[in-house]
């Protein structure tokens, strides 16, 4: 294949993904509207460059750690969808059993450690599965998803610190949407931002137009190649825009119709299409793909929708070996 | 009086009292916007940004920065969003809030107000479901609220809101929906006095919280089927009311609690070790707690609807110590 | 068998587990300078940099990198230091390391050990004399060791060292120079199993942790009153020796629960509340519980010792139950 | 007075209380080896110009928050010498009725708000602080010290960013001695240290070389005003040594000689001396000043030690007003 067909069948790639996300989310979100999703729900719909662009550049044993926004990580991961949809509904063969839930998504098999329903959580996991892979001898590395709400907690600063003093194999990916639920993060954070905090912790760190997912690829190749070869940590930082609410019930009013019409503009699935498009490949293959994805996710709906619930013995598992069947009579 | 719900009443309660009280602010994220459950609705236009300060998500000093603020004078709601998120703040409340008073040998008035809705909620799974309100009954300086009806829940507010000691505020976010008669002027209830729900000789029944209207609702069954049950509805864990429930098992001779938290180390145990302690066991028949089991809160609603406290549960487990 | 310090005893049991197994390490402050209380002297020459790792202040992340670090299948050894500043990685040991296997549906293996060295310790105050080691028992995922013997703190590190579960132990600190008999080759000791200190059938009294030895001294001058008490050191407080206590008690028909921590909240209660349920009322003549009363922990010495129990304090105690 | 004239008698006040701070850290270190103090204690021998420098510039409704080393800023605030050594011993009249101890030493009264046993643990009080003064319409700024150490704990950056967000009075002390405990704070602070740090969180620093107590007071005169005025947040960074161990048992023996006797040379009594010396201040009067100092510190020694213990019952006092005598029979 010449470059240009690597290049092409690459953007392919990116584009499959992406628009197995978008699918997925958008799924999901119907799902959640026909009650058949329990509990809170939070998409990346207008995210999904990021996820997508970085995890091509990532092998099966490097791992991720990812936040509540945490689908399209995952997908892009290698995660399983009829796991992450009968997760997402609480059936028998979710990834977690039904345990977790959307906020809770992991699949260990592809190295995806878990999203998480704190703010900033999965920091100081991600640097510790980086030490522990530096002590096993392993040349595997960790990604680190968080928001730019994250970017005002303290394991922010404990992290990052952390990372660069032990040179570890960690890439932060800092998802900047603007947002953290419904306060626009501009408002309550102080100083430069994010680069300027990484830098100060001794992180370098690499922005990037988050909604275009060829420079996310390119970004994220030669990060992922740096940090491997044993640069210490560095951060990506990709800005991006939410173009749900902060969750499935959330309508997101109190944006600015201005802003919300921009974003659309610049959403990344219909750029990469329109990039695509540009350089010769036709719209039905595009669409091809596009509705392959939504097929795939519908039927994984529908076959989540028909799983088996779990047992409710089920519920009494997996606590812990030592102690757990105590007082349980 | 107006029927209104939960949240609704905590909003009156709260505005009733920042009106009054210039000193009364909130902290939190989310804040000017209503909070996450709509409870200061309408705050900012009111009290302005001074007052009503939205914050970035920074636990730590989110309750660090109450604290000092008490410290000067002012009298802060730390809002905790949910009562889970409180573990990223918890040096500042256990290690400072709890005890700046006593190692400062009183020097020091922590009067700040922390909500915290807790408790399980639609399935929101291990990290957003967890009732622990019995760890902060063991930790000194504190007083732990644990309303379960709208009017308690204002009248508790006002209560803390006009308190000098460190509260912490637990919102049943389960029942926010809840209606229930609310007075135009809320009176302060006083923090150690149960609500005697329900009478009845056979049996008592110690609850608290969010699983109060389905104890409330088991008694009624149980009336049905013969068994007339005594029902404290706690209101306050500390102080609590250890006279109202010796002299209710002192009658009845037999003692269920009931709380949504897990049994192990829940403050069921507390209350039964106290009861004994107080009544020696000659005077009472039998004894029996009801919570979770020692799982984490699990996400499918099978699964929780396995370990959940229910009616139903509450029921059984009334009978077996009938028999008991 | 040789004679050392309960301190030494800790470390000797590190010492012949990271021989043996190469993917357990250590993180925390000072460690590699061999600990605040020696518990790690010389394993930096032994061990390297890579395995001994001397951290930052930054405990949410001593705590989460031990947890990462476990996800991949190392085996770390998280040390608090003492026990009052695990307040400040609460998140990541509550919301984190206990729930991540249960959450996952079982995927993730969260094999830590985490050192809280707890307790009163000469005149140190509140924020660095805590013993909530009852918190943890009501959080599920969690194990919860409270050793306080040299032999047994060796016996239990190693289980402690090759479980799959994550284990706090509570190391206690003031007990650090107490000396004992530890066997070269340490074996492990399995949790769940009381010590039975010493046998009496007049009463039962529960114990364990750093209060252990004033309580044997106190069985010891009750003996010489004529009151033979059947002490039960629990050694782990999850899981805990149910069967152990309630055959004791079955047997003596009166409990009283020692605990340093104070009583309210404590798991003395959770004790007394399951023997009761277990045995019934009719089994048991009287329980008691002695703990510290509900006040932070004072610094000046005549104030500490008015609060912290005692030798003289259990005697009394032990003395009222006899009559009760 | 001559303009030089009010510059000598600032000096001179500068020297006293550096005097007062060094003698009663070396009274205290003294009656702690002879078993007089109960309970760990930590002093900040040769740290004693940053507190002197700082505090000649507040008011006493300013308000400070300090660490586990905190005898030299509640002095220099204006903290009373028998309440403050009644504390370290334990007795009656301790700040804090004898239940503090040294690492809990306040005085309100003086507008010190306490010391903390946790590292990091005054920053989000004083945040707060300035908070609600600020919110009471007052102008008073509050000066939180802290150590090097305290830079890799999550308030640091939670606290910063607070600060700068809410434009809050707050005068940010690092007292830098290089060392946290036994570890060398250099070996693991990742990035170029605390000013860019503070930078990207939105606080300014200005360095300054700690052991210059008429350096730390120009700094300091300079910050406090511009604080006053509503410049928002900024941070002093004091460079400093710890003559002595972490704790009073600690022979801080890891040290290398040569780097110990730089610092001797460099101390900051010593050398405010030479300086008041070379402006001609006699070597009789501050004589004097140093005698006076340890006098009134063997005094307060002498005294707390006769002083009496706290009453037992005392021991229920001021835990909480509402349920504090529950369960106290
Ligand atoms: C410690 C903590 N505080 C608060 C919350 C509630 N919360 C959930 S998501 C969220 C916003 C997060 O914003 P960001 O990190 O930017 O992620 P985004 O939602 O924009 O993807 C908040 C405040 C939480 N989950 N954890
Ligand atoms: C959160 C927390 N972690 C650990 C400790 C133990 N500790 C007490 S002082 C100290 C060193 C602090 O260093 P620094 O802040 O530079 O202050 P210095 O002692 O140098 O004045 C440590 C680690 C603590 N008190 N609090
Ligand atoms: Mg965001
Ligand atoms: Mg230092």
């Amino acid at each position: 294949m010449t470059k240009t067909g690597d290049n092409r069948a690459r953007l392919i790639a990116l584009y499959t993904m992406m628009c197995r996300i978008r699918a997925f989310e958008e799924t999901a979100l119907a799902a959640h509207k026909a009650g058949e999703i329990p509990g809170p729900l939070h998409v990346s719909v207008g995210q999904e460059a990021v996820a997508a662009g970085l995890c091509l550049n990532l092998r099966p044993d490097d791992r991720i750690t990812s936040n509540h926004r945490g689908h399209g990580h995952a997908l892009a991961k290698g995660a399983g969808v009829a796991g992450m949809m009968e997760e997402l509904f609480g059936r028998a063969g979710g990834h977690c059993r039904g345990k977790g839930g959307s906020m809770h998504i992991a699949d260990f098999s592809v190295g995806m450690l878990g999203a998480n329903g704190v703010v900033a959580g999965g920091i100081p996991i991600a640097v510790g599965a980086a030490q522990g892979l530096k002590l096993l001898g392993s040349d595997a590395i960790v990604a680190c998803f968080f928001g730019d709400g994250a970017i005002n907690r303290g394991p922010f600063l404990e992290g990052l610190n952390w990372a660069a003093l032990y040179r570890l194999p960690v890439l932060f990916v800092c998802e900047d949407n603007g947002v953290a639920a419904f306060t626009a993060t501009a408002s309550v954070t102080a100083g430069p931002g994010v680069a300027a905090r990484a830098a100060s912790l001794g992180v370098p760190t690499v922005a990037v137009d988050g909604n275009d997912a060829a420079a996310v690829d390119a970004a994220a190749a030669r990060l992922v190649g740096e940090i491997r070869a044993g640069s210490g940590p560095q951060l990506l930082h990709a800005t991006t825009y939410r173009l749900t609410g902060h969750t499935s019930t959330d309508p997101a009013a109190w944006r600015r119709a201005a802003d919300v019409e921009a974003a659309q503009a610049a959403e990344p699935v219909s750029r990469l299409r329109d990039r695509l498009l540009s350089e010769g490949v036709t719209a039905a293959e595009l669409d091809g793909i596009r509705g392959e994805a939504f097929a795939e996710m519908s039927a994984a709906r529908a076959e989540a929708l028909s799983a088996p619930w779990p047992d409710p013995a089920v519920a009494w598992e997996d606590v812990q070996d030592c102690g757990a069947m105590q007082g349980a009579d | 009086m107006a029927e209104i719900t939960l949240v609704e009443a905590a909003r009156r309660a709260t505005l009733q009292e920042m009106r009054r009280d210039p000193s009364i602010w909130v902290l939190g994220e989310d804040v000017a916007r209503g909070g996450l459950f709509g409870q200061y609705r309408g705050f900012l236009e009111e009290f302005g940004e001074s007052r009503i300060v939205s914050t970035p998500i920074s636990e730590s000093v989110i309750m660090g920065a109450g604290l000092g603020a008490a410290l000067v004078g002012t009298r802060p709601i730390i809002e905790m969003r949910i009562f889970d998120f409180v573990m990223c703040a918890m040096d500042e409340l256990v290690n400072q809030v709890a005890k700046v008073r006593y190692m400062f040998g009183g020097q020091a008035r922590p009067a700040v107000v922390i909500r915290m809705p807790h408790g399980i909620w639609r399935n929101s799974a291990a990290q957003h479901s967890q009732t622990l309100e019995s760890w902060f009954t063991h930790i000194p300086g504190l007083v732990v609220v644990v309303p379960s009806t709208p009017a308690d829940t204002a009248g508790l507010l006002v209560t803390a809101l006009r308190s000098n000691d460190p509260v912490l505020f637990f919102d049943p976010k389960n029942l926010f929906p809840l209606t229930g008669e609310v007075p135009e002027i809320i009176a302060p209830i006083p923090f150690g006095q149960a609500r005697h729900a329900r009478r009845g000789d056979d049996l008592t029944i110690v609850t608290w919280s969010a699983i109060v209207p389905q104890v409330e609702e088991a008694a009624g069954m149980l009336a049905a089927r013969g068994i007339a049950a005594d029902v404290l509805d706690l209101r306050t864990l500390w102080p609590w009311d250890e006279a109202a429930v010796v002299a209710s098992v002192a009658r009845t001779g037999r003692l269920l609690v009931v709380h949504e938290a897990v049994t192990t180390g829940g403050f069921g145990g507390e209350i039964v070790a106290r009861v004994i302690e107080r009544l020696g066991t000659a005077q009472v028949k039998a004894v029996a707690r009801l919570g979770q089991p020692r799982v984490p809160v699990p996400f499918a609603p099978p699964l929780e609807d396995a370990l959940k406290v229910d009616t139903a549960k509450v029921v059984a487990a009334a009978e077996a110590l009938m028999r008991g």
